[in-house]
């Protein structure tokens, strides 16, 4: 099989993720499929980046699967992260599972995506009409302001 | 030599993606504190350290041609 | 927006289902994909058959797109599933889900895949090695045989 | 006249996918005991109506021109 966790700076096809996946003995497939959204609590994004501590990322992905495969048995995983400038609705990561049956194709799913938000190292940067900010919360409710781009706080 | 690499928020303060630093048979809690204070890298407390790509603790000692990572608060997916 | 709800005997592309539901509001869709599994308790499938009311499946799914709007507010929902001879590991079904977070795509994905198995007239016939038959439980797990091939039993 | 349609295994026992029957001003109920007795339909009864493509009960009276469809238990998804 192909390299099923990946980063890359070029779109992503839900497609081709599934295809990692896809095979005779599993009848249920679940993707998770994030996107850009314009507006988060009422402020207005241009487009985000995305900024990974690459070879680390793509272990921690695989560990992710494995972790899957631990849990629910008979599962098999791919996930591909986009990295680099992003537009509105553009794809950020999509994750596939599948599974012999439905219900554990999407408990797994949803476990993927829980722990790319804590443990992969991948870090957004949003820009919004007025700035420009690193995202550094893992529940993406709290903006961590360390990284704003005000010149007086650079080196 | 260590290398110790930066990201997203700390990269930029820092303006740099990575220092050299001779760091052999010392904690990462002491580069936290020498990064704090002679780097104004005031948030590192904030962020996780890896080094050669897996997770470690504050009480770890880096060897010789160890890769430190600081690791901010994720935000992918 | 072009047909959200369809029947098809063409390929089905998760792709272009997730295009349907991806807009700028949302920041996360759920998509759930029934493939064909070769292996059902032991026995082995060769191939599957879907029929469907058609007219009336197509206004069902609709139907479980404006269920799933009532329930979560803000969700973009969109459902293809296939007719006809489909082989082992072809997509028979693929819901897509956007919501503006991810908690509501899952759910409502979830929720989707267990009407179509309650309300939508769509039936498939399993051809095994040693024979045919009408699968009419909603559950998956007990053969309906009133539809068995014996011949002794036509009209 | 009415339209009956039939599918799946009901289509295939019939050896039809629809008949067209005087049903006008008859219930649901009755019509499955014709075609129980009369088309040896015997699971008919663990099959849905649907009349004019919505859901309807065994009381509910067949008007003119009603497309009336016998939905066995589905099996999508």
């Amino acid at each position: 099989m192909t390299r099923a966790f990946w980063l890359t700076d070029q779109p992503l096809s839900i497609d081709e993720t599934v295809r990692h996946v896809t095979r005779p003995e599993a009848g249920a497939v679940n993707t998770f499929i994030g996107t850009v959204r314009e507006f988060t609590e009422g402020k207005r994004t241009l487009q985000l980046e995305y900024q990974a501590y690459i070879p680390m990322a793509e272990k921690k992905l695989q560990q992710i699967g494995e972790e899957i495969q631990a849990r629910y048995g008979n599962a098999e995983v791919a996930i591909c992260h986009r990295l680099g400038r992003l537009q509105i609705s553009d794809i950020a990561v999509v994750i596939a599972v599948s599974t012999p049956h439905r219900n554990d194709a999407f408990e797994a799913s949803r476990y993927a995506i829980e722990r790319i938000k804590e443990i992969v190292p991948i870090w957004k940067k949003e820009y919004w009409e007025g700035g420009e900010e690193w995202i550094g919360d893992q529940l993406e409710t709290q903006p961590y302001p360390s990284g704003g781009p005000g010149k007086e706080d650079m080196v | 030599m260590s290398k110790i690499l930066f990201f997203a928020g700390l990269q930029e303060r820092l303006g740099a993606e990575a220092l050299e630093l001779q760091w052999k048979g010392k904690t990462i809690a002491e580069l936290r504190q020498t990064l704090k204070h002679e780097y104004s890298l005031e948030t590192i407390d904030a962020a996780m350290v890896a080094i050669n790509e897996e997770f470690a603790s504050d009480t770890a000692v880096v060897q010789e041609d160890d890769t430190v990572a600081f690791i901010p608060p994720v935000s992918g997916g």
